[in-house]
């Protein structure tokens, strides 16, 4: 069981939280603008790495804050948890 | 000493043991009366008994016996029990003796001594490894008729029929440092983290501390060794942050100092119904020392598995725990020193030693001086051919071997038996790596022990370090010695900053002579004897060289084709050997030829205790709404939506399901009906720009939504298909109420807050989820108005509170939010309450409502009129393919601006002309039903594969229209209005003809809403 | 030698000293006309069927480890085409139906036994839902039963069938032909099958990187140096992504690590699979007499092949509350399998941008029973530069165009599908 | 087996132990009745510090810690940054809700009433940290949990508040409404092995 550091509550179990994928994909600022194949490639495709990969959790079952967490895909082991923003609100 | 036990325990020695004489047990073996100790092992009881034959192997039926004294016990497999508690596959040497214990063999039939699968074995030949891929395959049947024999001959022992009577629990706990096994060198390591003030646990599954020591006549400080262990344990009991589990096997290293430890609560009896059988415990450890010692192997000889062969070790830990005597005759075999202590020690208690075979030419040490000494025959640099004898060990066939264990092309000539009625082989140490592999630290291979060990430099990155046996130290000294350092370095790794001075206590050490890597013994003739290495599954050394024949190199394809390893015991005594003689027979260095990884468990666990208190009813909590007391009361069937148990109907009488849902549907379209909706999503939105957020997240206008209204939305998920729906009210300037499916409501709020947090931080919106603190009802029909006038305090007229209007009120009393909303196409106002007042609220609804026949009514009515006004739902209409327009929502898509999912829509496969698009469907023939979940076609018979243009998503009879109606989705269907298609249910036999219709049955022109 | 009970015969005579080789160890050769990429079931059956159905045979296979070592020798060997969307059936099918003809067709008997497969349902919504997949069977072609509770009953003595259980068991929905099949057996099979037809297998080679000029690659680097390759395949579940990377490829793939438990053997007592997609639990029983359990992806990215404790308990605790008399049996050992799940949860097998590299991915947990259908299209599609009518819908554009083929409604979010 | 509810439980169980030796009851649970929350929420902005004066508490601002007013009827737990839960008497809900929305006007933040969304138990008595121990993964070990700290995490699955009391008073349960039937269930089997009575 994985033992993620919550940049606000600490290390809480993996149970705490639900997986949220790759961070390295923030939402167009405008999808309009972008052809099918920039847009599909947004949506659909991922990094997918063996080894560092940075991914977003979500302390669903705590504060329920959306955290950036870099993990080791091989070994699993936690590299490092961020908070995302300053964030405002929620 | 003498060797007489008494006329019931006839190899029990008099005065050796940890057992307790005063307190006999009695218990029963495939049907015959036993008694042994208290402190005894079913095995140590059954070999006390002189009980030799205890299961039959595998594949061949061989008889076997009992052959280690631990977990690695690949023969003495028992049936455990009878009726529900009955346990397969337990391991004679693991189960402690209690009064009253009842066991059997297995995989025999119709009793162990006479076994008629043993004709397997005359036909074995014809059955080598990997038999079964090369026949069965012709006739096609052939391999079906086959299988089901195989099948039938399958398993070991049987599972219980009935459901387990026991509990399990579950428990985390958190410690600086585990420390697994309570040997000298964990016994040791604990010690040391305790005294730089660490949290320890201490786990052993074993019942009492100790490790090799409690089968061994070791000395530390002069002493008696377990006087030292007994010390230790006082220490470490008395300390404030230590915990010693016993009967508690850490049977996994997981990610992140991850550990479970099964425990075994009670001695083995059934326990009081108020405690637990098993408890997992889950321990988050900063820092593990595993010190779980070393397992013994053996060598192959012809016919080494018949009963009366055993491992030098073990025989000797049967002697000093257990006080029994293995045989009356012993013959050691060895190929390293600690033979000769199991030799010297079974001398001492009056055994007769035959002679001790060694395939060492030059054996020396101490031990090999104090059995010359002793005056026991050594014959150096000689082999075991076989073990002979019938039904058990009679003598061993012995002769001259070279240092790889080969005998001479004469050896026939040279052999001389030396009897004995028991041959115990010593094959050298494997540490017990398995939960170092398990922690993925990475094996060395060790020269002198001729095994793997761990690699110190490749630790694993779960904070893991081995110590004693197990990190491949097999002399006392160094066990203790390296558990004093692992415990020390475990804790200031673990941060504790205090670092105790701990004097190693006095242990004498050995002179040794190295182990000599023999793995089998090889003449001429071996082929005609089975040379067994997996005794479970009944893998000889000529298996695995055909295997290598055959092009099974890779270490994982010879054991998969071979099941070399694949037995309960998971390849503890035979892996390494297996790997040797593979290595051999490829001209390979072991190192090269690779290891395979050890999986969880370390043994085998119960599913019980893994699962612990949450299966069963308790597999998933039931989430119930405030008013679900009074469902139950009144003849509430309840139906399952997601955790939430909801009534999908109310029963009255004797009346057939169908009947109550046409009564509660006709109630109010009627009438006035009363439904609990408390289980939608509610959440509550505060701040600046909620307007804004909404818009983005909507497909329509909420821009311009006014203080008291409310409005209907759909979310899309980014690839444009319908994700939820549900209203949004807005209850001040900068307040707001969503609503969402019950289903969705975790993961709409989930989605919500992401964007809020990751996307979108700037926008000045809190989210609250306030699912649980409402509880809601919807009053729906013609006559709710009246009802509701009853209970408000406010002014409900169409004027005051119009469609899509929302009011604050006091309902019964109760602060209440009065919302004019409607999903059955009625009149209809959904009131929340604070839940603690929900069921009061519902009961005075129901009493006002007396006089209009107020109904209460489930899921399946509010389904029925649902569909009679064509709402499409989340589930069977967006079912996660389908498009608003695939829903008719397209009018209500906003033209300006971006949402979530919109850039989606205009993919060329979702604004597709010819996807589907969701229409009513009637049956042609008004009698006939709509067959729910079918497939619409054009022309019913036809051959297979059929086309398919679309299917019925929902499908009820609707007592209001007076026939069968359904919403489908079907290919360009708003194009194919008054078009027939077929509804066809294969599985039902049905196919129904149907014509395609406005999805909109009911009202279409909405008059009944606005009332 | 053709494998019979006369072999056997005839090779006990002689201690079994004459068994040839299964498959030949061969160094790599300089150049192939294909390379594939990947030694599972996979990548073998392509290699088998290039050069069975394609007369392709220099063909080489190239493993990092061993053959059948990735997710085909861990996963629980279920066989089954009970799909709901057209293009999956029919594929399913298709390989369905190769799995029956398997044996003979490879003369190594692969065990695969038609115990059926029973999908329990336990809503009415769950019953609905079968209803419309087995009626949309029936009319692809595929054997499908609707069983009522008392049949299911009857098929599974063993089940918790009482009305009050947590998810009470309201029927279910049979497809008889499903079945199980002997995971190392497929390997095997295939693996001697193409090395017979001159397909070279070879182990310990990992591709490290993909030589490219322009828009045609010319060959591997691998771990035994380049080798050069007129057209390339990947069949690298897993690991899909890291090798279309090394090609300047990005996939629309997610690796995730998926488990499967099993326990001690113990007398025949299910004689058929049963899953549960309500509690997410699949359970059968092996020839050995082991149970086999699996259930839901571990929920984060990982190439470990470790299980996960919380997963375990809880597939563990769902198959215990569907057969309460399993709970005194134990976990012998856990498989961690790496699952290359798609967007939309169904395979790849396709061109792509690349003029003659080609990909086979995306199979979530079911790609062991796409074992034959798989390697047979992707034969086909790297032999003639185009897909089958089988996997045309199986391509990499279909997410760009919207129209994946989303059997789960899940969307883009691999871990749920 | 159906499992126990609230009332059923509350009714029977009280005053007689269950479990354990029969005797003595280890653990002891109280259903909390009649206390209301609100959940606070802002960010750091100025004028913060009139909350203070508003709620006659400092609201705490570290992971974890709670603060209490000096009579002991207000409590504010931290459940995340800028995220605290108010708990207060029933009847001291309206007037501080009121002041809050006074204090909150024209600043970012929101006030919320969630009281009716929990169910509130104490668990007491030398073995309530055990019966917790069994379903939550945080180290409850009295040097890592101390008196007065909070937590919001997972006890069975579910999501729960735990809140330990100062003074020995044992621990605050706050869990959703709709599950406090299986919570309670849970808790009765699991505190069986100790020995248990309900408190009303
Ligand atoms: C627990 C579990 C249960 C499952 N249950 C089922 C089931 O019941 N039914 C079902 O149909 N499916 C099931 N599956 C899925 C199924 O196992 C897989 O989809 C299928 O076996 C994949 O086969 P493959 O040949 O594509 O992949 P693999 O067998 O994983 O083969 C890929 C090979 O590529 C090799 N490779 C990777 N990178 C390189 C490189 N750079 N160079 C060279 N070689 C490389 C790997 O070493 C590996 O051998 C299950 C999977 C798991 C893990
Ligand atoms: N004569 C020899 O050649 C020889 C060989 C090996 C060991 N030994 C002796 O054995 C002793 C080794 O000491 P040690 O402390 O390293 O080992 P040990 O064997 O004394 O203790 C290991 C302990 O770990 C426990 N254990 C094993 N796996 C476990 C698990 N998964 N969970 C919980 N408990 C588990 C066992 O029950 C045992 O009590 C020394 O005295 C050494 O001299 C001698
Ligand atoms: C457009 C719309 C969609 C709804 N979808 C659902 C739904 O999927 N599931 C549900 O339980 N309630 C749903 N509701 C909930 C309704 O708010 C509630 O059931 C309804 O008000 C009951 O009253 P009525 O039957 O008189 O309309 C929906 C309501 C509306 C207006
Ligand atoms: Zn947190």
């Amino acid at each position: 069981m994985l033992l993620i550091q919550c940049p606000f509550c600490g290390p809480r179990d993996q149970v705490e939280f639900s997986y949220g994928g790759d961070a390295g994909v923030p939402r167009p600022a405008d999808p309009a603008a972008l052809s099918d194949d920039k847009w599909n490639a947004w949506l659909n495709e991922r990094d997918n790495p063996a080894g560092e990969h940075d991914e977003l959790w979500q302390h669903s079952m705590g504060c329920r804050r959306w955290i950036g967490v870099r993990r080791n895909t091989l070994s699993h082991e936690v590299v490092s948890s961020w908070a995302l923003q300053p964030a405002k609100t929620a | 000493m003498s060797g007489s036990g008494g006329a019931s325990n006839p190899m029990r020695v008099a005065d050796l043991g940890r057992i307790d004489r005063t307190r006999t047990l009695s218990f029963t073996f495939n049907g015959t009366r036993y008694s042994g100790f208290e402190g005894d092992t079913l095995a140590s009881a059954l070999l006390a008994n002189g009980v030799r034959l205890v299961g039959r192997s595998f594949r061949y039926h061989r008889r076997r016996g009992i052959v280690t004294a631990g977990a690695e016990e690949p023969n003495a497999l028992v049936q455990l029990g009878t009726g529900a508690r009955t346990e397969p596959n337990l391991r004679a040497p693991q189960i402690p003796l209690y009064d009253g214990l009842v066991a059997s063999s297995q995989n025999c039939w119709p009793s162990v001594d006479f076994d008629i699968g043993a004709i397997n074995e005359t036909l074995s030949r014809l059955l080598p490894a990997g038999f079964h891929h090369k026949t069965f395959m012709w006739p096609t049947s052939g391999w079906l008729t086959c299988e089901r024999f195989i099948r039938r001959a399958a398993g070991l022992g049987h599972a219980p029929a009935e459901p387990d009577p026991d509990r399990y629990a579950h428990r985390h706990a958190h410690c600086d440092v585990l420390v697994c096994g309570a040997g000298p060198a964990g016994l040791a390591a604990a010690l040391a983290a305790s005294r730089a003030g660490a949290r320890v646990i201490l786990a052993d599954e074993g019942s009492e501390v100790g490790g090799s020591l409690l089968g061994e006549r070791a000395q530390v400080n002069r002493n008696d060794a377990i006087r030292w262990v007994q010390e230790v344990v006082t220490e470490l009991k008395s300390a404030p942050g230590v915990r010693v589990l016993m009967r508690s096997q850490v049977a996994a290293i997981w990610d992140h100092g991850m550990a479970t430890v099964v425990e075994q609560i009670g001695s083995g009896a059934p326990v009081p119904t108020h405690l637990p059988r098993q408890r997992l415990w889950k321990i988050r450890a900063r820092e593990i020392v595993i010190a779980t010692g070393a397992i013994e192997r053996s060598i192959a000889f012809g016919d080494n598995d018949l009963p009366g062969v055993m491992l030098a070790a073990s025989a000797r830990t049967y002697l000093n725990r257990h006080g029994v005597q293995p045989g009356r005759r012993a013959v050691v075999f060895t190929n390293n020193d600690s033979a000769y202590h199991a030799a010297l020690d079974l001398h001492r208690s009056g055994v007769e030693v035959a002679a001790i075979i060694d395939v060492r030419p030059e054996p020396s040490g101490s031990a090999f001086d104090a059995a010359i000494a002793a005056g026991i025959k050594v014959h150096a640099g000689h082999g075991v051919l076989r073990a002979l004898g019938g039904t058990t060990v009679r003598a061993a066939l012995v002769a001259p071997v070279d240092v790889s264990g080969r005998a001479a092309s004469d050896a026939r000539g040279t052999a001389f038996p030396v009897e004995g009625d028991v041959l115990l082989v010593s094959g050298g140490w494997n540490p017990a790596v398995h939960l170092w592999s398990q922690a993925r630290g990475k094996l060395k291979f060790d020269e002198a022990l001729a095994t793997f060990v761990p690699d110190p430099a490749n630790r694993p990155p779960a904070h893991v370090r081995c110590a004693g046996s197990a990190a491949g130290a097999m002399q006392l000294v160094d066990c203790v010695v390296q558990g004093l350092a692992a415990g020390r370095a475990a804790a200031s790794d673990a941060g504790l900053r205090h670092s105790p001075t701990i004097s190693a206590p006095m242990v004498e050490r050995e002179t040794t002579c190295p182990l000599l890597p023999v793995w089998q013994v090889d003449y001429p003739e071996a082929c005609r004897y089975k040379r067994f290495l997996d005794l479970q599954n009944d893998v000889t050394v000529a298996d695995v060289e055909l295997a290598v024949r055959k092009g099974y190199r890779s270490v994982e394809h010879m054991m998969c084709h071979t099941a070399l390893g694949a037995g309960t015991n998971q390849g503890r005594l035979p892996n390494i050997s297996g790997l040797a003689i593979l290595a051999g027979a490829i001209d390979t260095p072991i190192p090269q030829v690779g290891t395979t990884t050890f999986q969880p468990p370390y043994t085998p666990v119960t599913l019980g205790a893994i699962a612990g208190p949450e299966t069963g009813l308790a597999l998933d909590p039931t989430r119930r709404t405030a008013m679900d007391g009074w469902h139950a009361a009144n003849g509430a069937v309840f139906v399952n939506t997601g955790l939430w148990r909801r009534a999908q109907f109310y029963r009255q009488g004797r009346e057939r399901d169908l009947e109550a849902v046409n009564r509660e549907v006709r109630a109010v379209r009627n009438g006035v009906g009363l439904v609990d909706i408390s289980t939608l999503g509610r959440i509550d939105l505060q701040g600046r720009d909620c307007a804004g957020f909404l818009q983005r997240i909507y497909i329509n206008d909420f821009a311009t939504l006014a203080i008291g209204r409310c409005r209907h939305g759909v979310m899309l998920r980014e690839d444009g298909m319908v994700f939820d729906d549900g209203t949004v009210t807005r209850l001040g300037e900068r307040h707001y109420l969503m609503t969402t499916t019950t289903e969705n409501a975790s993961a709409v709020m989930s989605r919500l807050e992401y964007l809020l947090q990751v996307e979108w931080p700037d926008l000045d919106v809190y989210l609250t989820s306030v699912t649980e603190h409402w509880a809601a009802m919807a009053l729906a029909g013609p006559c709710s108005r009246a009802v509701l006038e009853k209970v408000a305090d406010i002014d409900v007229s169409d004027a005051a509170l119009p469609y899509m209007a929302y009011r604050e009120c006091r309902l019964a009393g109760v602060p209440a939010r009065v919302f004019r909303i409607s999903f059955s196409g009625e009149r209809a106002y959904e009131i929340n309450v604070p839940a603690g007042h929900g069921r009061a609220t519902w009961e005075a609804m129901m009493a006002a409502g007396q006089p209009e026949r107020l109904t209460a009514y489930g899921t399946d009515a509010m389904d029925v009129m649902r569909i009679e006004k064509g709402h499409f739902v989340v589930g069977p209409e967006a079912n996660g393919r389908a498009t608003p327009g695939d829903l008719g929502l397209h009018r209500m898509i906003r033209k300006e601006g971006d949402f979530i999912g919109r850039r989606s829509l205009s993919k060329p496969g979702l604004a597709a002309e010819d996807r589907p698009q969701m229409v009513g469907l009637v049956p042609v023939h008004a009698r006939e039903p709509i067959p729910r979940g079918s497939m619409l076609v054009v022309e019913p018979r036809q051959v297979t594969p059929y086309p398919m243009e679309g299917f019925v998503a929902s499908a009820c009879f609707s007592p209001t229209i007076g026939c069968a109606i359904a919403l489908a989705l079907v290919e360009r269907g708003r194009l194919r209005k008054g078009q027939r298609l077929w509804a066809m249910s294969p599985l039902m036999r049905m196919s129904v003809e149907v014509e395609v219709v406005d999805p909109v049955f009911f009202d279409p022109a909405g008059a009944r809403l606005r009332g | 030698m053709k494998y019979s009970i006369f072999s056997l015969a005839r090779n006990a005579v002689s201690f079994h000293r004459d068994w040839p080789l299964a498959w030949r160890s061969p160094a790599p050769k300089s150049h192939y006309d294909v390379v594939i990429i990947g030694g599972g079931g996979h990548g073998l059956a392509t290699a088998y069927y290039l050069a069975k159905e394609h007369g392709i045979t220099n063909v080489a296979v190239l493993e990092k480890h061993r053959i059948g070592g990735g997710n085909t020798g861990c996963d629980t060997t279920i066989v089954r085409s009970n799909y709901y969307l057209t293009a999956n059936a029919r594929f399913y099918e298709h390989s369905l139906r190769l799995w029956e003809g398997l044996s003979q067709d490879l003369d190594f008997n692969v065990m695969f036994r038609p115990r059926g497969v029973l999908n329990l349902a336990h809503t009415h919504a769950d019953l609905e839902n079968q209803a419309r997949r087995g009626n949309a069977m029936r009319l692809n072609g595929i054997d499908a039963l609707a069983l009522n509770r008392p049949e299911v009953a009857s098929m599974v003595p063993d089940l918790d069938m009482s009305p009050t259980a947590r998810h009470p068991i309201l029927g279910g929905l049979l497809q008889p032909r499903g079945g199980t099949a002997r995971h190392d057996a497929v390997v095997w099979g295939y693996a001697r099958g193409a090395d017979s037809r001159g397909v070279d297998i070879i182990h310990d080679c990992e591709v490290t990187g993909i030589r490219r000029d322009g828009n045609r690659v010319l060959g591997v680097e691998t771990t035994q140096g380049f080798i050069g390759a007129g057209k390339v395949g990947i069949a690298a579940a897993s690991h899909s992504s890291v090798v279309a990377g090394m090609a300047g490829l990005r996939l629309p793939i997610e690796s995730h690590g998926l488990q499967a438990m099993v326990s001690e053997p113990v007398k025949p007592m299910l004689d058929a699979v049963v899953t549960s997609d309500a509690v997410f639990c699949c359970v059968s029983q092996s020839d050995k007499g082991e149970l086999v359990i699996d259930g839901n992806v571990d929920g984060y990215n990982s190439y470990a092949q470790r299980g996960n404790l919380p997963v375990l308990e809880r597939v563990v605790g769902a198959a215990v509350a569907l057969f309460p008399s399993f709970s005194r049996l134990r976990l012998l050992r856990l498989r961690g399998g790496v699952m290359d799940m798609s967007m939309d949860g169904s395979p790849i097998i396709a061109k792509t941008a690349l003029d003659n590299f080609y990909v086979n991915c995306g199979w979530c947990y079911g790609g062991f029973k796409a074992t034959p259908g798989s390697g047979w299209c992707f034969a086909h599609t790297i032999a003639q530069d185009r897909p089958h009518e089988l996997n045309a819908a199986f391509t990499l554009d279909r997410y760009t165009l919207g129209r994946a083929i989303d059997e789960r409604g899940a969307g883009p979010t691999p871990w749920l599908h | 087996m159906d499992e126990t509810t609230l009332s059923d439980a509350a009714g029977a169980g009280a005053d007689h132990v269950i479990g354990g030796d029969g005797r003595t009851a280890r653990v002891v649970i109280s259903p909390v009745e009649g206390r209301a929350v609100l959940n606070l929420r802002t960010v750091p902005q100025p004028g913060m510090g009139v909350f203070a004066s508003v709620l006659g508490l400092e609201l705490p601002t570290t992971a974890g810690r709670s603060t209490t007013t000096a009579d002991g009827t207000v409590r504010a737990l931290w459940t995340g940054p800028g995220d605290w839960l108010i708990a207060c008497p029933d009847t001291a809900r309206l007037s501080l809700e009121s002041s809050l929305r006074t204090v909150l006007e024209g600043m970012s933040g929101a006030l919320t009433d969630v009281g009716h969304g929990f169910v509130v138990f104490n668990l007491s008595g030398p073995a309530a940290v055990d019966v917790l121990a069994q379903g939550c993964g945080l180290d409850l070990d009295p040097s890592a949990f101390s008196e007065g700290m909070c937590a919001m995490t997972a006890l069975a699955r579910m999501q729960v508040v735990v809140h330990r009391l100062p003074q020995g008073d044992g621990y605050d349960v706050y869990v959703a409404r709709s599950y406090a039937e299986s919570l309670w269930h849970w808790v009765t089997v699991a505190a069986m092995e100790y020995g248990y009575r309900v408190r009303r």
